[in-house]
């Protein structure tokens, strides 16, 4: 299925899980620029600099394609920058602060374990173009995975400072893994069109992979908390989101309709 | 060991004769000390310099212009550990070279002491500073001492195709709306001058440039690289309809120079001292970041010395088998 | 002088004058509000707050009066809210971030101890107008001084740790105090005409006044660096404003024409 | 001393003849604690309340909503310090009660364990927060015990004074742009069950309900509160053409009543025992405050001491002298 062949039906649908997959990645991929200059050293700094640009060129290709199934002529620029918080998609983790290098190690670490599965099983949506940008993300993901896994078991099992820290910091973020699975009627409409695969099934999975690293960290799987945060593929955030759009969009406001 | 006059003789000798000079080759205490100084502020240069441009990653107006920024910066980073590993080769450590840096024993170029307030800042940093350290490091190209020569080879290309990334953000400003042209021009006046500086104080008061010179370390001096990039980047503003900072700017038919008025060496004595804009917070973001990032640091040492240990007693088990 | 017998030829000077004042206002006020729900202790969160709401009340009165002056239709709202930094007037002083709680009472003690010596002159303006804000606002800095002069005294002469926080907050100011003495031809133009007082006669009053407090609370007074922080009366601020305005500025940029 | 029932029996007379109880009259231990387990709370909702409004003040859109917001948050401060002392009358030390609070043992008010997302949220929070925080003190003003129902009193003028900023902020929404509009009922649709569920669990679930109603600490019960609320908001969402997020929402003539659907009280004990959306950030954001101004409070004592000491040996060289 291409987009000329594309069932208006499932326009709104499709456009819905677009934006959720674009803004995954340029949220996240903003929070990781945050680092550039900032790194524990030089060599990081550029590794960081690496996955923040993978998934800005993530949420380009997604955007734009988001834009093109809506039909209304908006570009991933539109979309980027002139929506406002309660029109975002994205889950809520990718929007917290980076906080410290562990915070932003072991957040890299759940959402690369969950985007690797997603755009390997992406590969082979009956929407082509999809299936196109999943087959670059995934190898590009799978060096994500890899980075952040290694550095789950540097940190876990480095110092008892770096093991308290990763800790702390997959304590506070196990409540944002919840949402990176949910299922509602847009994945359903999807996941019945062939078009999206089915969450559900990759959650095992998922929970598989982060168990086996986390054990070779010594570090403890957290309880899965009564309250799994969510609202974030519905428009709901944090504080958080509004306050980092404020600062990525304030050129395109200020200036409105300006070329740059 | 042959009599230090001898060895100066000789290694004078394969100068003039454009030999290049290798880590381990004999050279005079002075020559090593000189490609240390340089060298390590060049890379300190590129480590500073992440910052003024970092500051505007978070605000680029586009996702092209983000992540062009961004793997810009990115570079900057990659030039500096180049450079940090080919002055390891004059027998120094690269952590002690950054302790200075932190430390404020050691220099870094004096134009990242300027704030980038504008997003038309990041299109004249790449403009106007990218291109002054292209002529810098084009000439540098040549230098006597191999790694240097071959480490501004590599990163020249890099340098080039920034310039061209920061003159293309300034012509869209230039054909973009009224308030866009007014932020070019405010950004042309303020960076203007302190590149200019750039190169170094003029060569009646520039205390290195004799010996550098003597040694093809350097090839040009400070007044002839200054010149050369004020005769490339004057008609390019003044193609954009903008304006220089200069009421005394003007073209010299004989020379083919553009001839500028007086540069404001106060300004930039005072600003090497460490009292300019920006001196401060730039060594104390470097600082935070590497002392928020110490026990990242310890972490890799400990869990590296883990993996070792596990491997011997793997390894000892194997043999004992 | 009223706003309908003004000399026309005074206006710009004026325009630039009352922008100084309002963005001082203004951009501490802001800083100041940052505090809020987050101080060390209850009664000083309360403090901090009515010290925020003065500067507020400050600029809110003089932007309006600058709008006035120019005769453009602008309202204090348009001009806090739809300028770039490079429009704004302020000493670079006030757009600092806040710091640590050292940073923002010595930010206070060094700006309240120019306000009320400023508007304490200021009340004898030719500009009737700006009398009248300056009467006002000079009673409200009177107790901006008491409070942070009492607070450096404590800070200074309290702990190790306070004394140390303190003076190193009075190091790291002292080189954008210049700026609020400096003399260009607006105020010069305004000096003549009786409307602005005579900064550099206030400078030695403020010099003293400082010293006076720095040696109760047993404090170095730093040596004046050869680079005074300068700028800001032109537009030229710290790379701290843009980040700052951005936030401050969002809802009207994001909702342009709304009203709120 | 005088036998415990006689004690409790004159006590509960007192209540009955409608006697206002004060701190140094004798009240059963229950009572006691009752009355500081009430108190507390409501101080401590006051101060952690500070925060969701507070995220907005930095990003209010005219000057005049950023004063108010500021000044109505700063009211909120005023307010805990005042419940602080009016709970100390009853022994407990305000300093324990932070404590407790910063050591997530003491409860502060669901509602503000949700986030505020946008602008309109600062309206509604007014609106219906305040609103319904009205509707309570209205009755707890004439609580038995003095110092709660005096509280109550004066906390209740200003919380009228902040509802209307809130609704007032609303109408400017609702008459405003579509985006507005769209902003307006995004945040009612968030706020309004959290808010109904802020009067506690309906009458057969609530544990202390009714040794509250008998020792005359509250008027009235939770879900006679709640249809109060109820009646009062649902006319006015409904004037400014916004709708209510409850289906089954419709007017009961006889009664007078507006009868809504089921509250989903899983979520109401699932956010009271702490997981809700922002339980963590506000317990992390008071303690990071507390934290961060410990060496603040430590140099006000310090200098205290020195102050006394000083006047301590002027006085004494007085007397000498």
């Amino acid at each position: 299925m291409t987009l000329e062949t594309l069932d208006a039906a499932l326009r709104p649908a499709l456009f819905e899980y677009l934006l959720r997959l674009g803004d995954d990645a340029l949220i996240l991929g903003h929070r990781l620029s945050e680092w550039c200059g900032h790194g524990p050293y030089l060599e990081e700094d550029i590794a960081l600099a690496n996955l923040a640009l993978d998934c800005l060129g993530h949420a380009e290709a997604l955007l734009t394609l988001a834009g093109e199934v809506e039909g209304r002529g908006r570009t991933a620029d539109d979309l980027a920058f002139l929506r406002d918080a309660y029109d975002f998609r994205n889950v809520q983790m990718v929007e917290l602060p980076r906080g410290d290098f562990a915070f932003t190690i072991t957040r890299q670490f759940l959402f690369a374990t969950y985007a690797c599965l997603l755009y390997e099983a992406l590969q082979q949506s009956a929407f082509e173009p999809l299936a196109g940008i999943a087959a670059k993300a995934h190898k590009e993901m799978r060096y994500h995975l890899r980075h952040s896994s290694e550095w789950m078991r540097c940190l876990g099992d480095g110092t008892d400072e770096s093991h308290r820290r990763a800790q702390t910091a997959l304590d506070e973020l196990w409540m944002y893994t919840g949402e990176l699975f949910e299922v509602d009627d847009t994945l359903r409409t999807l996941t019945e069109a062939r078009i999206a695969p089915d969450m559900a099934a990759l959650q095992p999975k998922w929970r598989e992979q982060v168990e086996a690293v986390l054990r070779e960290a010594t570090l403890t799987v957290p309880e899965d908390p009564p309250y799994m945060a969510t609202g974030g593929r519905r428009g709901h955030h944090t504080e958080h989101l509004g306050h980092l759009l404020a600062e990525m969009q304030f050129l395109q406001r200020a200036y409105p309709g300006a070329q740059w | 060991m042959k009599d230090e006059a001898i060895l100066e003789a000789e290694f004078q000798a394969r100068i003039d004769a454009d030999e290049k000079i290798e880590p381990k080759d004999w050279m005079p205490e002075r020559y090593r000390r000189q490609l240390v100084r340089m060298m390590s502020q060049h890379a300190h240069s590129e480590i500073v310099g992440m910052l003024p441009e970092g500051n505007w990653i978070t605000r680029a107006p586009t996702l092209r212009r983000k992540m062009a920024l961004l793997a810009k910066v990115q570079d900057e980073a990659g030039h500096g550990l180049y450079l940090y590993s080919a002055t390891e080769t004059l027998g120094v450590d690269r952590y002690q070279l950054i302790r200075d840096l932190l430390e404020g024993r050691a220099k870094y170029s004096n134009i990242f002491n300027y704030p980038t307030l504008t997003w038309a800042d990041v299109g004249v940093i790449g403009w106007f500073v990218d291109g002054a350290a292209i002529v810098n490091q084009t000439m540098l190209a040549k230098s006597s001492y191999g790694p240097y020569a071959r480490a501004m080879i590599r990163i020249c290309k890099e340098e080039a195709f920034h310039k061209r990334q920061g003159y293309e953000i300034c012509v869209t400003l230039a054909r973009g709306t009224p308030e866009q042209r007014r932020m070019l021009q405010d950004a042309i006046n303020r960076w203007w001058w302190p590149t200019l500086m750039m190169f170094g104080p003029p060569d009646d008061q520039s205390p290195n440039s004799a010996e550098l010179l003597r040694w093809k370390v350097k090839r040009k001096t400070n007044d002839e690289l200054r010149q050369h990039f004020i005769n490339i980047t004057v008609p390019q503003v003044l193609a954009l309809g903008m304006a220089i900072p200069d009421p005394e700017l003007r073209y010299d038919e004989k020379t083919g120079n553009w001839l500028i008025g007086p540069i404001d060496w106060d300004e930039f004595w005072r600003v090497i001292r460490g009292h300019g804009p920006c001196n401060r917070e730039r060594l104390q973001a470097r600082r935070k970041a590497h002392e928020e990032g110490a026990w990242v640091r310890e972490a890799v040492q400990a869990y590296a010395r883990k993996r070792q240990q596990q491997a011997a007693s793997t390894a000892a088990e194997v043999s004992h088998g």
